[in-house]
């Protein structure tokens, strides 16, 4: 099978087309059984996956509009592979524990499409295709935040929107501009990543097309003044849409910089740094402290998100092996984990249909399961060891240390932030007496909401202990990326700040000793 | 004494003609139908017209590219060729949409079809001349027919549309007329190379830049009018709305096209010639009418009058293109429409096939967003495909508007006007917000009265019709490398 | 300036050019201002007629003919068929605001164009294209272009007159009295409009 | 010596009256007029270059505004008949229901 | 030997999953059972391993798996046991064995039975990575883990109402908790900043490889990591200014404080800075060193303050925990590591002796602490009184029990150093250390029966549970005297951890004793005086002196937590709001909307240019192109 990325990407986009057919009583069973063979692909794509080769791998590649330069190209690498894995985990678990009985159907189909388009943007190497995926991938979740969301779901649908929409636009005309120089140096029109990963840009260039593919994906991130659509899009959400959103479609804008921006413009990456790790922090810490005052369950994990995504951006600028991989490995880590916390508060939402911190209280004497589960979650969240959680974070302050130890010590205070605005969740939530009425004859997870979680807390472990399958092939990745930039960067101090994040400090010359061996 | 003239047959090259004959033909053996026979109803025309508008198609395809003919007075280059070839296929799918389950007025005149085949060869001949007689006289005659057509649709608001349309339109001409006065004043000569050419040499005189500005400026206000170019597009909302649903559509491509082939001849004469002022004139004239319309378009109650907005909006970004003056900019022009055109004409079928005789929703207009609230519930199909047409209006991939979009923005970027393609892509963004209106009225809203049928007026012809537009709109990934091919083949080939 | 003008008045030419000026703007002016359909339809009749008189002053006799049949004989006719159908020969009170602006951008206007054809436009290396043939009458001349070269736009024009008949003919009609867009009785399935949509509650 | 000039500025006057007139009419009919008044201006023009250019081309092409003046005053007034039978009157003012 | 590191590793990771497996089921005894079963287990195989090194003096590494490898970073699961892994693996495991089988006791009637020895047992797992791991990594991992394990526990009983700090200075157990964790937390981050420095600057996270280069690292980056370890050690063993949480960590059930407050977590960060002594050796950090001893020094004297006039049994004990916790930091400081780490094992034994031994006063006297509510307990609790006088007497340093033969080393290392203010300061301690413990012992023991008018029934906890608490006793008594050959197995580690005193030290060393044997019996003294006497001198509280200004600081704990409330607590939640309503909502937000509504609002306006009279049309028309043309005349004249 070698074009199993394309019956990945369009596997669910026919059986969305067939889900039609498909009655309502039946869809949700067609849903699940749809996407559990994507994700059995996707772990048949990790299977075939040559985990030493650093490189793309399952490349297809059709010429779809020569004169443009526009191809059916599509690969996966040792960055994109697990996110797709965990694009179909997510979506899968997502569908199976989805508690909407409302217009279910077109809640399926929506899914299934947003699962096409969501799967394409991972794998799409060609600029445009790309591009097509990342624009297409707004329209399912407009209809799932606008049809099943909150009372604010029509203000908070379109302002998702409209706000990635503005944002993405500005990145086309970036693109086309790198097709134009591209065009301009060899005479050829190409989307193609790869032959633009071939290009060498003068600095200036280099900063101006940063800055476009900046805007689309940290609008996409989202990165801190361009924030705000997310804390409405997540509470207005139903419990699937916040689920996939914060788990993939947020890593959309991360993955973006990996495959676009770093490679692409090695020099203003490095100029970047600096105002990048400045607007990390500022989310990390000051989400964290709005996440604090929120009163909405929902919100807090919202802004959480938020928090968590600033630190996945330092570890993309880190320009190490340690901070990008860490990087990559903390947006499974933040999918898997943030999506499990929002299908929790969708179960207590079930359950109560209120996210209102000061209605609940006490709820661990009545749910003891999902309060186990929940606090599995909340301790991934705030990167305990041996959970997924800390991998990715210990990882990216480690490499980020590199480049600013001031930042990084900033930065780190997330690890005591996260802590406090979860633990005032846990407190408010599950401890103290149960005083509401309202919350005492609560039923605790039933099987089909358990066994969509015991999965994840599965995983959770499985990765916090031993990440290594995992984090084998991207680093690979990521070291052939970061030899690429080095060998790619003109200025002299992009030369120099890859070598020294990529250096030891110390008097002793080689790096022979790796802890452990 | 005058000598007297021999002329072969052959130099005359009379097949450039052919495709006009053709529909001028069709006209009047509909005419002469309706003489014989008046109790045949308008399916009968509707076929026949169809067929005319094939055989005309299949003219305009046997035309061999940069041809003269006729005195040099038909100028059959690629662009009329590509012209040519949209124009009638535009109205292929516009004329079936006659066939509603419904009656209207108009319909139920033999003349219509008549008039409109009229139409058609007026817009061909203004796209195969560069004779300014030719083109004047092809655009009145098109003009003409148009105004009239819309008023057919009889009632008030399409009088009062028609009388806007036609009253602008006698300025505009005009101001056509005084500029092509300015022209053949400054060159002696009203054929567009000719005019070139002369010019050309004229450059350099002293004194003469105001007059060569001033025919520039009053050929933009005449053709500005057609293009609805701001200022000169305030006719386009009301005409739009006072038009029936599928002749809006109609008029938001099909003579634009025609009106686009001519302003780049003369147009791209100009700046040719190195006036880059005129250049920037219609830059900014563009800029302003794709962002003015677009702000406008957001305040909409209607969505006819939304798509009206979004159609002059549109007709901005087109005309940015053209001010490019390359040949991806001219390119960009007709792939832009090739593609627009199946996508807007969708919409307004669709439209076309909500539309009702009485006005339920709001008082003033057919087509409010009320009337869409909830339409997923009420007609799922319905409401995935406006979707996929307001969707691919806004330019969000794969759907057909959006390769138009990039290419524009590419040619725009390629000429070096980096801040033109993100202006584009700004405008795309607030224009996506009122295409999303709609979208959100439809998917998002619940019903505003418990409405059953909205598609009231629907027909199997309207289903093939609006069936195939979707198909275009989705698949245009498909067909975007021939037509661009092709495209920029014949443009190439005619020097533009 | 003044003497040149001078000048020229004491030529036919110039002379016949300065009173077909004076009188043509003073009577178009007339037709513009003018609160009385009827003053300003005379005006516009009158204003037409001295217009044919400057294109004999240029030669152009086949023009100037035209002119006077097409203007005087049939526009300014029907004009004033319709004046009678609208029942306009009272008059008509318009609120003609903004004057102000309307004069100022007029006589904007006039300056930029003045501005433009004082420029040295004429050039004298310009061919003509068909040029006048010396010894034949205009008409003939007219004639010879317009069937030859001109023939195309020619048969355009029959088509674009044909459409305006067409135009005239069914807008005026009686048929357009009843319209079936918005007559619902005229459509057979009217009701079911009404049937279908009645709303559910 | 009348001058080319002479004739394209009368035309130009006269091109700005019919201008003033279609922006100061209000009544369709009178408007009309105005802009017979302005294609007829271009008429002056063209037979002007057409006759110091010696060239017939330009009387060609007033020959064809003419027809097209006369064609527009067909149509405009068959308009205007639908229009005055629907509203009864031909005042511009009362021709607004279409904005915003 | 391998297998035995596993077995000491895993056994208590196997009690706690079994435990789990019953989690939410009803009290079922044999999971207590079992769980002290299995913990019991892996201390036979910590004391094997420990006589195994001893006898044949090898250090055994492991390493089970990878863990993280990215770029250059490569961390896997690798344990060591070696003389300081072996002691810490042998005290946790042993006290840990015998809290267990307490808890089974103590724990009897509550409902939550089988989750409490998961957490429990969970808890010694984590310990056991914490000791065993052979990198920093590992360490932080159980590091973080008995963090959780002890938030867990501290919250066990997490149905608790939140009381007002006037009524209950904890607040509430899940309070207390997330004031734990949170503390740790803020100490975790300096932690793993000295993680950062160690790697970047020596490629590694292995201690003996991170040692070895250590002599070719700069002045700052030893100091700096120096520093961030000892941050994180601050945090995890209480010292100031992270200390608020101890005390308020005894919201959790007794066995808890014993085992994580009073032996084994707390003493964490002693073990790290024990651990990481080459660093701490390092001539370049001795201004770090001498600060912790100054530390250590400060936070015995200031925690020992405190405990004077406190009235809650069981906040008496943390802060003498706390003090204690001074005294190994002194120690460490100082460079006597082997000190310090032999005052671990010896504090962990007594004081958790000490703890069970309040455990089961709480117990008889259902739940109540305030020492003023009991008095002559011993009349019922007989077999508590012996334990926890006995564990009191070696808590202040009484010969010939385990405390006085630490603490006196400890002191007399002060002494050495020639830090005669820490030497003074350490012994003032130890008289006010001697003053509390038997203050509170007299004040529930002897004395004057205050319990039963209001109507408290106590009664002696169940002998298995007593049975159980009697290894401490002896371990309490015994440990001391084999401080010198304890001496001479650690010095196997290496040279950074070898210490003795001086020359004129070792002739003074028997007056320093005496001296501070003297100033302690003293204290007792003056204690049984004030608190033990019955009738007419019986102590009697004394108002005034409660409204005193000294009395309310102690009281108050010299208005540090106050000052983290209103200086730091409040604060933050009202900066956190401030950013959401005021910043985040009004102006990021708001601006974004504001650019909507721009657009909006213009559309609104310019749609009135559209009036629907053809005539303004006309106008718009006339004077677009009149403006372009004139705009055209301009351009064109001045070109």
């Amino acid at each position: 099978m070698e074009n199993i990325l394309s019956i990945l990407v369009f596997f669910p986009a026919v059986a969305g087309l067939l889900g039609f057919v498909v009655t309502k009583e039946s869809i949700r069973a067609y849903g699940i059984a749809v996407t559990l063979v994507v994700f059995l692909l996707t772990l048949w794509l990790w299977f075939s996956f040559d985990m030493n080769n650093p490189g793309i791998q399952f490349v297809e590649m059709i010429p779809l509009i020569p004169d443009f330069g526009i191809s059916y190209y599509l690969g996966a690498d040792g960055i994109s592979l697990f996110i797709i894995v965990m694009t179909a985990l997510m979506t899968l678990i997502g569908m199976a524990s989805m508690g909407e009985t409302k217009n279910i159907k077109n809640m399926i189909i929506s899914l299934l499409f947003l699962e096409m388009t969501m799967i394409g943007v991972f794998v799409a190497l060609d600029a445009i295709i790309f591009y097509l995926f990342w624009e297409l991938s707004l329209v399912p979740m407009l209809y799932i935040i606008g049809a099943w969301g909150g009372p604010l779901r029509v203000y908070a649908s379109i302002k998702f929107f409209l706000y990635t929409f503005t944002g993405s636009l500005l990145m086309l005309v970036g693109m086309l501009f790198m097709a134009y120089i591209y065009h301009n140096l060899t005479g050829v029109w190409s989307f193609a990543v790869t032959d633009w990963y071939a290009l060498v840009l003068p600095v200036d260039y280099q900063i101006w097309l940063f800055a476009a593919f900046f805007i689309g994906f940290a609008i996409k991130v989202p990165m801190f003044p361009f924030h705000t659509w997310i804390p409405y899009a997540h509470g207005q959400a139903p419990t699937i849409g916040s689920v996939i959103l914060a788990a993939i479609l947020l890593k959309m804008g991360t993955y973006g910089f990996v495959r676009f921006s770093l490679p692409l413009f090695p020099d203003a990456s490095v100029m970047a740094i600096t105002p990048i790790a400045v607007l990390s922090l500022i989310m990390v810490v000051y989400t964290a402290m709005i996440a604090y005052a929120q009163k909405d369950m929902k919100q807090v994990i919202a802004y959480s998100s938020v928090s968590h995504m600033g630190i996945i951006m330092l570890g993309l600028f880190a320009m190490n092996a340690e901070g990008l991989g860490g990087s990559i490995f903390q947006m499974l880590s933040h999918g898997i984990v943030s999506g499990a916390l929002f299908m929790l508060v969708g179960m207590i939402y079930d359950r109560r249909h209120t996210k209102l911190l000061s209605e609940f209280g006490g709820l661990a004497s009545v749910m003891p399961k999902f309060a186990i589960i929940f606090g599995v979650m909340l301790m991934a969240s705030v990167g305990l060891p041996l959970t997924i959680g800390f991998v990715g974070e210990f990882l990216v302050l480690l490499g980020f240390y590199k480049v600013s130890p001031m930042i990084t010590i900033i930065a780190g205070t997330s690890i005591i932030l996260g802590a406090v605005y979860m633990l005032r969740v846990m407190k408010l939530a599950f401890f103290g007496p149960l005083n509401n009425e309202a919350n005492q004859k609560l039923k605790d997870l039933n099987a089909r909401e358990t066994w969509s979680l015991v999965p994840l807390v599965a995983i959770v472990i499985w990765l916090g202990v031993y990440p290594k399958p995992v984090l084998e092939p991207i680093n690979n990745s990521v070291n052939a990326l970061l030899a690429f930039m080095d060998e790619k960067a003109i200025t002299k101090e992009a030369k120099d700040m890859i070598h020294v994040s990529n250096s030891f400090e110390s008097g002793r010359p080689t790096l022979s000793i790796a802890g452990g061996k | 004494m005058l000598e007297p003239i021999n002329v072969s047959l052959e130099s005359l090259n009379l097949i450039t003609l052919a495709p006009m004959l053709i529909a001028i033909a069709g006209g009047l053996i509909i005419l002469t139908i309706d003489l014989i026979n008046k109790k045949l109803d308008k399916t009968l025309y509707v076929m026949l017209t169809l067929l005319i508008l094939f055989i005309n198609f299949g003219a305009v395809l046997g035309l061999n590219v940069n041809e003269r003919g006729f005195f040099d007075v038909m100028l059959i280059d690629g662009i009329s060729i590509v012209s040519q070839l949209m124009i009638i296929g535009g109205s292929m799918i516009f004329i079936p949409l006659a066939l509603t389950s419904k009656r209207f007025h108009e319909f139920a005149y033999p003349e219509f079809f008549a008039l409109f085949l009229f139409m058609i060869a007026g817009f061909q001949f203004m796209a195969a001349s560069d004779n300014l007689i030719l083109i004047f006289v092809g655009l009145e005659t098109a003009s003409l027919a148009l105004y009239t057509l819309i008023a057919l649709h009889n009632r008030a608001n399409s009088y009062e549309a028609a009388v806007k349309y036609f009253t602008m339109g006698a300025m505009a001409a005009g101001f056509f007329a005084m500029g092509s006065a300015v022209l053949y004043a400054l060159t002696g000569s009203i054929e567009l190379y000719k005019i070139a050419e002369i010019m050309a040499t004229r450059m350099s005189e002293t004194g003469l830049m105001i007059a060569i500005f001033g025919s520039s400026i009053l050929l933009l206000v005449a053709f500005g009018f057609k293009l609805s170019l701001f200022p000169f597009h305030t006719w386009a909302p009301d005409v739009y709305e006072g038009a029936s649903a599928p002749l809006a559509g109609y008029m938001s491509v099909v003579p634009k096209v025609a009106a686009f082939v001519v302003s780049i001849r003369i147009f791209g004469m100009y700046i040719d010639l190195g006036l880059e002022w005129v250049r920037w004139t219609i830059l900014i004239l563009a800029v302003i009418t794709m962002t003015l319309a677009n702000v406008m378009a957001l305040v909409q109650d209607d969505v006819k009058r939304m798509l009206a907005y979004s159609s002059i909006s549109h007709a901005g970004f087109i005309m940015a293109a053209l001010a490019l003056d390359t040949t991806e900019g001219n390119t960009a022009i007709f792939l832009y429409y090739a593609l627009f055109m199946f996508t807007n004409l969708g919409a307004f079928a669709m439209l076309w096939i909500s539309r009702h005789k009485v006005r339920r929703f709001h008082k003033r207009y057919d087509h409010p967003f009320e009337k869409f609230a909830g339409l997923i519930q009420i007609m799922p199909m319905g409401a995935v495909i406006m979707a996929i047409f307001m969707l691919s209006l806004a330019g969000v991939p794969p759907f057909s508007v959006f390769w138009g979009k990039i290419y524009v923005m590419q040619a725009a970027v390629n000429a070096g006007y980096i801040w033109l393609a993100v202006i584009m892509g700004l405008n795309s963004a607030v224009a996506a917000y009122y295409y999303l209106k709609l979208v959100v009225y439809m998917f998002l809203k619940d019903p505003v009265k418990s409405v059953d049928i909205v598609y009231y007026n629907i027909s199997k012809p309207l289903m093939v019709i609006i069936g195939f537009a979707t198909v275009a709109t989705v698949t245009a990934i498909l067909y975007i490398q021939p037509l661009v091919s092709y495209l920029y083949y014949m443009i190439s080939a005619s020097g533009y | 300036m003044f003497e040149n003008f001078i000048t020229s008045l004491m030529t036919v030419e110039g002379f016949a050019f300065y009173l077909f000026s004076f009188l043509t703007i003073g009577l178009f002016s007339v037709t513009v201002m003018s609160k009385n359909i009827l003053y300003s339809m005379t005006s516009l009749a009158a204003a037409m007629v001295l217009v044919s008189g400057f294109f004999f002053l240029l030669g152009a006799d086949f023009l100037g003919v035209i002119q006077i049949i097409v203007y005087v004989g049939a526009v300014i006719a029907l004009y004033a068929f319709a004046m009678m159908f609208f029942d306009a020969t009272r008059d008509i009170k318009e609120k003609n605001t903004n004057s102000f602006v309307v004069f100022l951008l007029g006589g904007m206007s006039a300056l930029v164009l003045v501005l433009m054809f004082a420029a040295p436009i004429h050039s004298n290396d310009i061919q003509a294209l068909y040029p006048m043939t010396e010894g034949v009458g205009n008409a003939q001349d007219v004639g010879m272009v317009l069937f030859t070269k001109y023939l195309v736009p020619f048969e355009v024009a029959a088509v674009m007159l044909l459409v305006a008949m067409i135009a005239g003919i069914i807008l005026a009609g009686k048929k357009m009295n009843h319209s079936i867009t918005e007559n619902m009785e005229i459509d057979n399935d009217a009701k079911d409009e009404i049937m279908i949509q009645k709303d559910k509650e | 010596m009348i001058g080319l000039s002479h004739y394209l500025i009368v035309s130009a006057i006269i091109f700005s009256i019919g201008l003033i007139g279609v922006l100061r009419r209000r009544n369709l009919l009178m408007l009309f007029f105005a802009t017979e008044i302005m294609l007829n201006a271009v008429n002056i023009a063209f037979a002007a270059i057409s006759h110091y250019y010696n060239d017939l081309t330009g009387q060609m092409f007033a020959f064809f505004i003419i027809a097209i003046a006369a064609s527009e005053v067909a149509v405009g007034l068959g308009i205007l008949i639908v229009l005055y039978k629907k509203h009864g009157s031909l005042d511009l003012d009362d021709l607004a229901s279409m904005r915003g | 030997m391998e297998n035995l590191v596993y077995i000491a590793l895993f056994a208590p990771f196997a009690g706690s999953l079994f435990a789990s497996l019953f989690g939410m089921k009803e009290r079922e005894i044999f999971v207590g059972v079992v769980a002290s079963i299995l913990i019991f287990i892996s201390f036979l195989a910590s004391a094997l391993l420990a006589a195994n090194l001893y006898m044949t003096g090898e250090v055994i590494h492991v390493r089970m798996m990878d863990w993280i490898a990215v770029g250059d970073f490569n961390v896997g699961f690798g344990f060591v046991v070696d003389h300081i892994s072996v002691t810490m693996m042998s005290v946790v495991t042993l006290v840990s064995t015998v809290v267990h089988i307490y808890a089974i006791g103590y724990m009897d009637h509550d409902r939550s039975f089988n989750r409490f020895f998961s957490y429990l047992s969970a808890f010694v797992f984590s310990m056991m990575i914490l000791v065993m791991s052979d990198n920093f990594l590992g360490l932080f991992i159980g590091w973080e883990g008995v963090g959780v394990c002890s938030w867990l526990l501290v919250g066990f009983w997490y149905h608790k109402e939140d009381k007002p700090k006037e009524e209950n200075p904890s607040i509430s157990p899940s309070w207390a908790a997330n004031e734990a964790f949170i503390m740790n937390r803020i100490a975790d981050l300096g932690m793993l900043i000295g993680i950062f420095i160690l790697y970047w600057n020596t490629g590694s996270l292995r201690y003996d490889e991170v040692f070895a280069q250590l002599p070719y690292l700069s002045e700052t980056v030893l100091a700096g990591a120096a520093i961030a370890l000892f941050i994180g050690a601050m945090g995890k063993s209480a010292q100031f200014p992270l200390h608020t949480w101890l005390t308020d960590a005894m919201e959790g059930p007794t066995p808890v404080s014993a085992l994580i407050h009073a032996a084994t977590m707390v003493t964490a960060g002693v073990f790290l800075v024990v651990r990481s002594n080459p660093l701490y050796a390092m001539p370049e950090v001795s201004g770090v060193s001498m600060f912790i001893a100054s530390l250590g020094t400060f936070v015995a004297f200031y925690a020992a303050s405190m405990a004077l006039v406190e009235r809650d049994l069981k906040r008496i004990i943390a802060y003498s925990t706390l003090s204690q916790l001074g005294y190994m930091f002194a120690a460490a400081g100082l460079g006597a590591y082997w000190i310090a780490l032999f005052h671990l094992a010896a504090h962990a034994f007594f004081k958790a002796l000490l703890f069970l031994g309040g455990g089961n006063v709480m117990h008889a006297m259902n739940d109540e602490l305030d020492l003023f509510k009991m008095g002559n307990l011993k009349k019922e609790m007989r077999a508590t009184w012996l334990y926890m006088g006995f564990a009191s007497i070696a808590l202040a340093g009484l010969p010939p029990l385990a405390g006085f033969w630490s603490k006196d080393a400890i002191i007399e290392t002060a002494f050495n150093e020639q830090t005669y203010i820490l030497w003074f300061m350490l012994v003032v301690t130890a008289g006010m250390t001697a003053f509390y413990s038997f203050r509170q012992v007299f004040l529930s023991f002897h004395g004057e029966d205050r319990h039963t008018p209001l109507g408290f029934h106590p009664h002696e906890m169940y002998t298995f549970a007593l049975v159980a608490m009697f290894p401490l006793a002896v371990l309490a008594l015994i440990t001391g005297w084999f401080m010198s050959a304890y001496k001479v197995f650690i010095y196997h580690i290496g040279e950074s951890v070898q210490y003795e005193m001086s020359e004129h030290t070792h002739h003074l060393a028997i007056y320093l004793g005496l001296l501070v044997i003297f100033i302690v019996l003293a204290s007792i003294a003056y204690a049984y005086m004030k608190y033990a006497r019955t009738g007419d001198k019986a102590w009697k509280r004394d108002e005034a002196k409660e409204q005193g200004f000294f009395y309310k600081l102690l009281k108050n704990q010299y208005y540090v937590p106050k000052f983290y409330e209103e200086f730091i607590t409040k604060p933050y939640s009202m900066i956190s709001e401030k950013f959401w309503t005021g910043v985040d909502l009004k102006i990021v937000d708001a601006t974004v909307d504001n650019i909507a509504k721009f657009f909006y609002t213009t559309g609104d306006k310019t749609r009135s240019m559209q009036t629907g009279n053809l005539s303004n049309y006309l106008n718009w028309m006339a004077v677009g192109g009149v403006i372009l043309l004139a705009v055209a005349a301009v351009s064109a004249i001045f070109m």
